[in-house]
């Protein structure tokens, strides 16, 4: 593929990411749904935003991400049997086994400080922030959240600091329509959060988030302002959680309507379908690649299953320097 | 007599006391979609969700309490009651004294803990013991669907802010109910299980610990007390004093970590009240002073077992600790 | 008086009651200065927008306010006395003496849950309002809070819950540029915090808060919004601190040219001024006004000092229903 | 030896760290306004007014914490913390051992609290101990000048997140501290007087209300141990123990509230690990299970008085109580 033009290599380069984030999820549920793995969020349907926005930063960058971080660790470069042996609580995870999947930080790769407090990352974000501009350098900070860590006062105190101490913060608001049980609609009277910007004196901008060349775009102009300002920015992408909020559910109470219509959108069939379509990608490689991704799964599963549990002595280890 | 599991208990509480008393409400982040059964019944003003910020979910509650009505918020999981502190503890537990009694707060705030699911320190925190430290609030945490319904509905029924607690791996445990169980008045422990020669003292999950190590130790010629708390605050000094006096040796068990919890406060209520009747040292079985691991055996491990509930009886008995 | 027109009538009284909040204020400053009361805030310059706000206001109107509250208790007719007593810690206070001068509340005058935790009357407030409107009725709830409290989370998850649920309350930010030892300008890049209001779908204004008349119509016409709506209104009253924070306390860190400004537009000065120059006081009125207020000080005053101490029991009564 | 107050020790511990190590940055509500000194001599970036909102000052600590700073947070008064306890206890508490220790959190928190300035219950809240029960913190409540300057500079210097909670009333009091102090460990009692016949633990204000107690009951002929804990996590459990396997009587005392506080863990760990030399009931003198009053006599009764203590004693030595 390196005879491709920029575009379309990187186009490709993120189908392939997409496709292993869903097909990492997807085992997931699988492990899950035969007793192998405990109860754990999903983002299927969310795969462009995470690849988008992630493909923007260098590696000085860092990352805080929540309970639905599986998109935003694997686009990262993690490497998908840590991340399964960590959900299987298993001594070969990102964290020994003792975050499970709620809470995996990955610090080799500048997956920092996940907590899944909902607005946790949040204020978390700015501290991280405070010590990227302190002590120089070039990185900046990515902040994933969701539509519901907004509705934490965290949010609003997190932007307002990054404001007024001139954090070089990303905040990057995955609006998936939901917050658990609930739906968007009940719990605010905007469409999304990217409003509340102005009245803090940050920029702002809302992009699709099921496409991911324009998060791409999106991503790299606010990463490039914050690098130019050391000021804050916050994007907003829309997009859709296509299972329920947490393994099992049934999403009995999802509108059937709404959700077919997010269906029609899945990220990952789009890109596909588009770049087949415009001749950038055929059938075959688009097969292979699938098939890659099919056998990583395997082996990371593999990896996870084989990793023994923790020593019992790691009951009380690391809870202090 | 009716089998039902703790979650239909605790739903079974609510929707008696909603019938029983129109100003009584329930809301929190999913109250209404996963209570829909209420929601029917009740509508959309007394079943409401929520934005997901508990500090607001949490004053919102105090606020209304106050000014008439009678609200019930789910907070989830008891680690998330971190974001209601201000609202819990400076509000609804003090405002009453610092206005010199001119408010009352008769609300109820429930929460998830304990092991079970693999969720982690972030959801499995067991906190209990800093509400009981803290004045002007009362404290619930039952074993057995028929107290969770009967606490709950005198919860509800309670002038004063109450926490309930309910233990995550005790959800789906099934028990008998009384068809017409009626509120329970908080503060009285319950005599699980009578003996004389030790007295276990529990409260949630480990009260089946403690029932199966009497089992154990019943087989060894040893009889203990098994006395399950139920309401932490107000604490039934009354149960366990009595008990100890009779058997003149304690263990307290629970999953909570050990420094300053619950257990701290039973082993020193005894060492200044029934120190007379003390054969032996106050053991105090606990989680470790550690968060709450993820990992199925680790998260196992966290929390006292029988054997080690045994052991440590048969060391106050036999062994090297007797007095 | 009687003979003087609506407005102007409504004006003498609102003087007379700014009177009588300054020459509280300035009473208590005299027996700290003594010795003879606990530390406490005074809201000296801030007297119009209480008074304008709570004019606006009928018996079954709930008021929450916060640390700063003597303003928000005399313009609702609390009396004096009690209100000295309280600080002073005597069984003679509206709280027995419990409170102190921190937390004031007055059930009878429908001045509820008053909290010292910045932020806290705001996330109390939605729970007033909840029941106001669940249990029908004129009554709206007006929330006292400060810039500073705009800072912390509560008050966007209170605006928020707010609006989510149509609850009836005026939010009244008296914007008096201070934050204790901190200047609004360090903590927010906005000059007010109105403009947070709008990504709520919440209305606001802002107005000039040593103006009584302005405050009072601002008042006026946003709460008769909230009755017809139902809705919550942010009604952003710009004022100035003339004391420091708390007493004793010596201004040394205030900017003496921003202060000597705010001193020309004292708002107890310029309404007197106002009203003598329009002949709608004569200066023996005016003077009789002072007189009838400093009397009532000297009552407050003696009634609260020959208030006796709480007993001994009240230490641990009052805990539990 | 330099005369100097409580609050000049914190000041000048804080300076001598900043000065020593340049990742050391200190911030909260009015810092750097109250701080000119600092604020003169590090600059702002080192030395930060914050917005008034204590969870993101506590969130941006830990986070800076984990990636390289060590900041210390002033959040005014305890109660203000029930805002910071997701950041405080979820996060700086948990994040190290969920992470598989992955990061570090040096970072300090500064508070105060206590009876003595008439500022009611939402200023004035003994809350240490739910931080003792808190997995991953440390906390630290000292009652001299030395110990406040010692203890702060080694909570700087410690790589996990450290509660110091100041006393309003010892903020004015003075006492010598040597020129060259150093960190003090943490997890070290001070013994304060030495005695025979009780123990009388305590740390903070109620120090001094012992060594009064002390006085007066050497008086009677009766001579007492005073332990000053001043570290509550660690706590220094060796030194207890040894006091009392020395005394055989322990009396506790705080101005906390009494169920679930510091005295309870105290008496259970002897009531378990000393039992044998206990020659009597072991007692906590504490606050009431009450909000605290503004008032001022009713504020002071809040607080255990040596006249108490002494009473206590005696009852133990002489009275009903002794075994
Ligand atoms: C403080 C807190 N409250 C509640 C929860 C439970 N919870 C976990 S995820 C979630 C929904 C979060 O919604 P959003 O922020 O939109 O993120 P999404 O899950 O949609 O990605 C909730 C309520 C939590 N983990 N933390
Ligand atoms: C949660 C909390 N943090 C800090 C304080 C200390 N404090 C009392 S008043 C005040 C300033 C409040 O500023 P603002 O909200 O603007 O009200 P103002 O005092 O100006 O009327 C501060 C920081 C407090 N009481 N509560
Ligand atoms: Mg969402
Ligand atoms: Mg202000």
């Amino acid at each position: 593929m390196t005879a491709l033009p920029p575009v379309e290599a990187l186009e490709s380069m993120m189908l392939e990411r997409m496709m292993l984030i869903r097909a990492y999820e997807e085992t997931l549920v699988d492990l899950h749904g035969r007793g192998r793995a405990a109860g754990t969020c999903t983002a299927i349907g969310q795969e462009a935003s995470a690849v988008g926005v992630v493909a923007a930063l260098t590696p000085d960058d860092l990352i805080l991400t929540n309970h639905r971080s599986a998109g935003h660790l694997l686009a990262r470069g993690a490497d998908p049997g840590r991340m399964l042996a960590e959900v299987q609580g298993k001594s070969g995870g990102y964290c020994g086994g003792k975050s499970g999947s709620l809470h995996i930080s990955a610090k080799e790769l500048g997956v920092v400080l996940t907590s899944t407090i909902v607005g946790g990352e949040l204020a978390l974000a700015t501290g991280v922030g405070l010590s990227r501009s302190m002590q120089g350098g070039p990185g900046i900070v990515v902040c994933f959240f969701g539509d519901g860590a907004a509705c934490e006062g965290r949010f609003h105190e997190s932007l307002n600091l990054a404001a007024v101490w001139s954090l070089p913060i990303l905040y990057v608001c995955e609006n998936n329509q939901w917050q658990a049980f609930v739906h968007r609609k009940e719990t605010m009277t905007a469409d999304g959060v990217a409003g509340h910007a102005a009245a803090y004196g940050i920029d702002s901008a809302v992009v699709d988030g099921n496409d991911p060349l324009a998060v791409f775009e999106a991503a790299t102009a606010a990463v490039a302002a914050i690098r130019r300002t050391g000021k804050p920015f916050l994007l907003e992408a829309m997009t859709y959680r296509l299972r329920g909020h947490f393994e099992p559910d049934d999403q009995s109470y999802v509108d059937p309507g709404e959700l077919a219509r997010w269906r029609e959108r899945d990220p990952v069939v789009l890109l596909r379908r588009r770049l087949e379509r415009d001749g950038l990608l055929d059938a075959s490689a688009a097969a292979r690649m699938e098939e890659s991704v099919r056998a990583r799964m395997e082996a990371a599963a593999a990896f996870a299953e084989a990793s023994p549990y923790p020593a019992p002595e790691e009951l009380t280890r690391d809870v202090y320097a | 007599m009716t089998q039902m599991t703790v979650n239909d208990a605790i739903s079974a509480a609510l929707a008696e006391e909603m019938r029983r008393d129109p100003s009584v409400l329930i809301f929190g982040e999913g109250v209404a979609t996963k209570r829909r059964d209420l929601l029917g019944e009740f509508g959309p003003a007394r079943v409401r969700n929520t934005p997901l910020a508990e500090g607001i979910i949490a004053g919102t509650a105090t606020g209304a309490a106050a000014t008439g009505l009678r609200p019930v918020i789910d907070l989830l999981f008891a680690p998330f009651l971190c974001y209601a502190m201000d609202e819990i503890v400076n509000s609804a537990g003090k405002l009453r004294y610092v206005s010199g009694g001119q408010f009352e707060f008769p609300m109820v705030v429930l929460a998830m803990t304990g092991a079970g699911w693999g969720v982690g320190a972030q959801h499995n925190h067991n906190i209990e013991s800093w509400f009981v430290h803290s004045p002007g609030l009362k404290v619930v945490m039952p074993s057995t669907p028929a107290d969770f319904k009967g606490l709950l509905k005198a919860a509800i029924r309670d002038d004063n802010p109450v926490l309930v607690f309910a233990d995550i791996a005790l959800g789906y445990s099934a028990g008998e109910v009384p068809e017409d169980i009626d509120a329970i008045p908080l503060g009285q422990a319950a005599l699980r299980r009578e003996g004389d020669d030790v007295t276990l003292v529990s409260y949630a999950k480990t009260v089946g610990t403690c029932l199966a190590a009497a089992d154990r130790l019943a087989e060894a010629g040893i009889s203990a007390d098994v006395l399950d708390l139920r309401s932490l605050k107000p604490l039934d000094e009354g149960a366990i004093l009595r008990s100890v006096a009779k058997t003149g040796r304690l263990v307290v068990v629970h999953e909570a970590s050990r420094l300053c919890g619950v257990g701290a406060e039973v082993a020193a209520l005894v060492a200044e009240k029934a120190f007379a009747s003390l054969r032996a040292p106050v053991l105090r079985l606990t989680g470790p002073d550690a968060p709450a691991p993820a990992s199925f055996p680790l998260e196992q491990a966290f929390v006292p077992q029988a054997d080690a509930v045994v052991a440590a009886v048969q060391s106050l008995v036999h062994g090297a600790l007797a007095a």
